[in-house]
């Protein structure tokens, strides 16, 4: 088993914004992505995923740090002051 | 006044929001529906446009958007100066308000059917044109002096976005296939129409009891506004109705355009375009006020308007 | 014996079931489905019950519900006794087989309306009632001696539970609306009924499948109980709608409601209120014996009994 | 040549595709959608199977399926040597095209009810009875020399997945119940289908602009394949049907069904059972070239087709 | 980018434990959470997500460790004897 | 609150795989498993979930070290070759 330190970058948002955060995601340089659907509450309420309140995505992306962080730098400036957004990262192994 | 039976599944929705039961529609059945009276309706006036000689539609369609215009253009300085809104919610309220919502549009027609009065059929393309100045004002509204907006992205969503896509493809389709060609698909189109208009309204009264909860802190300026809104631009739908020499009906229906506030297509397209608008508010004053408003009071208010005006003469 | 072809689409499911398919019916649409069945059963009871003196029905009522009280009554003392459960299994059990079950309803009117036999059309609002004290009496039954209940969350599980509200919901607007107010919606709440409890029979087989084939492990009280209890519980209903003088297909309905058991309502609310009971038990009872048995055996013979017992004069 | 309104609603899907509209049929609604289709052409069929002696069946039925299983067996060595595709490419692009569309066959259907011409009903048993040999010969050929292929996993995959189970149960029921028995069901299973059909194809005509945006890097022969394989399989189609002594409708529908290619069966299957065939270019070439094709340009020359070697005499 | 050390709080139980489960979680002090759909086995056997045998959800709980660790002593001591119901943590970098 | 430390398996395939990797899984030794549905791209292109291009699964495998080594490889052997498939592990908390 060969295994390889990575950053795992998860990014939870508005679902109405999914397809620009992809197009930013791969722009800025990551291989791949996988996304849930997915609902919940923070500080700009609760998202419960009916139709006219919106729901939530949930996008993960396992990439280097510099990747992980040239993302969550774009992402903060850009839409975390008007979007629900919650980003947070840990260290895996990537099996490969 | 003439009352019809489908918005009391409203009630239902609307009751089991507020006793918090379990009932939801599920997001994917809420998506199907809407898919449903989108087409429906469009199909159903594409045939009523086949029958009808389309260059003498051309002056009144002017006239109908140009009037229309006025309602985003009027309502965007009353919520700034009166209700001391910020610009962008002030822009995207706006731009709610010049829109039309096709639940409000269907529950006329159906009280139009059941009450056996005749109507133009081909009012319902102004579902379709009367969305797009209105969303075009209220961005530019909310955002002069801030910057470009992503016109690219906002004509994108707009004219290929679920809901006017649905409704100019099956006008299309209504028009080139004919009511001959549509009759094996009338039984789901046409006939279970109604049906899925009370599911449909089920579903909005679960949506809605949540807004009409937070009433409270819209504030009474926005509560008057959505209700004073419909009222004033029923009343120029039905002189300008008048006018154009429509039907009874045709004129209670364009009164019920310009009286009507999406709340579907203008807040999809409002949450990207004009991103510092808070959604909470134009959705709340949409869907918690004026479409409750308009199912109960307005559509009859507006049947009577109609009726008393055409008492006069054509 | 009469033979109803609807129930051919549970055994499609079964067979589905047991030979591992991949088919599935999507979770939102077996939601979607099972708010029809609700709401369109609700409206036919509904207009039913317009056209009657409610006055006379209170007293046949409260002995439909004294009577049907005292089947999880009954039940519990043998499922303690006889059955050796604990308290939590058998106060949940006897909630079950209390309560009734909606498409076991429906296959019965199906059957009553394909063999043209007349029925008192109220007989859906005991759907309703006869849901709330049993769940009462099973939970405190269970719970007896173990502290209190979250009597507030059960109370609101029941009376606001999506069953019950859309069951009491469209039973109101039916009322309210009547028949003629109904009729545009008939088409698709009325005529694609049967088609769509088809639909609902194939997931409940697929679902039955799995509860079938842990039958083994239910062993031999259980089964026997599964199919005892319905029968004894039809045998009370036939004598009691034979002698509130109802019409044939009336104690056919009111047997079949007693001898139906829960399998959607009921769980839910006792997962919430008796934790401790397992619910693969009275699910795979419910669910995986009782249903196949009332539809494919027990419905024909609540009915030859129905005509029986008629046969000497109501 | 003649023209089914259905097919529109192909093209508004394509367009909705190929602008980047958000428009989406929701997955479960999809699944829905296919229950419905596949369960109302096997009742369909039971029905009309039941009023037919099935002994008569026999001997062109094994003639069909051998004629059938010429498909896949010239399609593989054109794909290995002219196409210089890899074996279990080959292969697998050989199962698809032997096997059968069912949405292909219904547009067929359509056109044929729309133009009042009479087709012989049990042509459906063959929508379930020739994927299987298709799918097994492809099988065969994507894997000789390469170890052995998980048989049984295969033949579960084939024989209880959804789409032959559907079909097959559908068929049973309606066999069982017959015309009769099946009549509540008919509004929902016969009535509705053409609007459902539609709804279906707005879905394919979504996911084919996908395929159709990627035309290019199929390449001219992978074109060519998918436009000239499902003509020369109509002509033989045609050519049998007439020699069998099918009416013109029948004809018509045998060549239709040599003709299509599935991608709804075959993509599952092949995936599980040829792991090393690329699924874009199999499911590309069924669902981007060949599924327009027949719909649009195909099913019109098919009927020519069949009419013409019918006015030689049956 | 600065990132915070939090606690990752997933909690694994039965759909019909929502509305309690986030009830409970709110009132000990989360800030937030986000939940997806999901199904899955364990000791309580298979929990497929078909509606007469309920399915699961996934709720994600970022936090500091002491609301984390209120979180799990609550659930586990209340519903851990009869409810399907997994717990773990990890710590994981918030992103603000 | 007692903790134990374990290893988080999470592999993101196919749905069509979802029956055959449950039986690797759960023949390998796993008590248990969770798995959501989901879309993504990678390097077998984009899997958006719609029917035709098929969808993918995350499963969310909490075992020993050791039993998440042995399911990588077996996976790995098997299934990496001619399917989209990512997997990555990390340390956590399993409360109970
Ligand atoms: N503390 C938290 N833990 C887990 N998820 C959170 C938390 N806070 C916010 N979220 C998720 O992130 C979304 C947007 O958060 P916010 O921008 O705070 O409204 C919410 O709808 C939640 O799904
Ligand atoms: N070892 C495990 N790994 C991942 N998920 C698990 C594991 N054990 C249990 N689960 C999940 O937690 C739910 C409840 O677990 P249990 O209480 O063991 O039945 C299961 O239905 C699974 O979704
Ligand atoms: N770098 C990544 N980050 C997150 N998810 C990924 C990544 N790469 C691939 N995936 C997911 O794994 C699936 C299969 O990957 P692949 O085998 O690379 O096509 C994709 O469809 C994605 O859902
Ligand atoms: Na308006
Ligand atoms: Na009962
Ligand atoms: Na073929």
């Amino acid at each position: 088993m060969t295994s390889q330190p990575m950053t795992l970058l998860i990014i939870i948002s508005e679902t109405v914004l999914e397809d620009i955060l992809i197009d930013e995601i791969m722009d800025l340089g990551a291989k791949g992505y996988t996304i849930t659907d997915a609902r919940g509450r923070g500080t700009h309420g609760t998202r419960a995923g009916r139709w006219t309140q919106g729901g939530n995505i949930r996008i993960e992306i396992v990439g280097n740090a510099a990747l992980c962080e040239r993302i969550v730098q774009r992402l903060q400036s850009a839409y975390e002051q008007d979007y629900g957004l919650l980003m947070y990262t840990a260290p895996v192994e990537l099996q490969n | 006044m003439q009352f019809e039976p489908v918005v009391l599944f409203f009630l239902l929705g609307v009751f089991a929001g507020l006793v918090r039961s379990d009932l939801k529609i599920p997001g994917s059945i809420y998506e199907a529906l809407s898919i449903f009276l989108l087409l429906a309706i469009g199909l159903q006036g594409g045939v009523k446009l086949a029958e009808f000689p389309l260059v003498q539609l051309l002056v009144p369609a002017l006239l109908i958007l140009a009037v229309g215009a006025l309602i985003p253009l009027l309502a965007f300085p009353v919520l700034r100066l009166l209700g001391r809104m910020s610009r962008a919610d002030s822009g995207s309220i706006a731009a709610h308000y010049g829109s039309v919502s096709v639940v409000t549009f269907s529950v006329a027609v159906a009280l139009l059917m059941q009450e056996d009065i005749d109507f133009e059929g081909y009012m319902i393309v102004f579902l379709v044109l009367l969305e797009i100045p209105a969303l075009v004002i209220g961005v530019v509204l909310a955002r002069s002096g801030s910057g470009s907006a992503q016109w690219g992205r906002l004509a994108h969503e707009v004219l290929f976005g679920k809901s006017i896509l649905l409704l100019a493809g099956g006008l299309v389709i209504g028009f080139v296939a004919g009511a001959e060609g549509i009759k094996p698909l009338d039984i789901l189109f046409f006939d279970l129409f109604k049906g899925i208009l009370a599911l449909f309204l089920l579903e909005m009264g679960l949506v809605a009891a949540g807004r009409i909860a937070g009433l409270r802190s819209y504030g009474v300026f926005l509560v008057s506004f959505a209700i004073i809104t419909p009222l004033l631009s029923a009343i120029l739908g039905t002189l300008l109705g008048w006018m154009l020499g429509l039907s009874v009906g045709g004129t209670m229906l364009l009164a019920t355009l310009y009286a009507s506030a999406s709340y579907i297509a203008a807040p999809a397209a409002m949450r990207i375009a004009v991103p510092k608008a808070n959604p909470a508010l134009s959705i709340g004053a949409a869907l918690g006020i004026t479409f409750p408003f308009n199912i109960f009071l307005g559509i009859p208010v507006y049947l009577w308007m109609a009726q008393f005006l055409h008492s006069f003469g054509a």
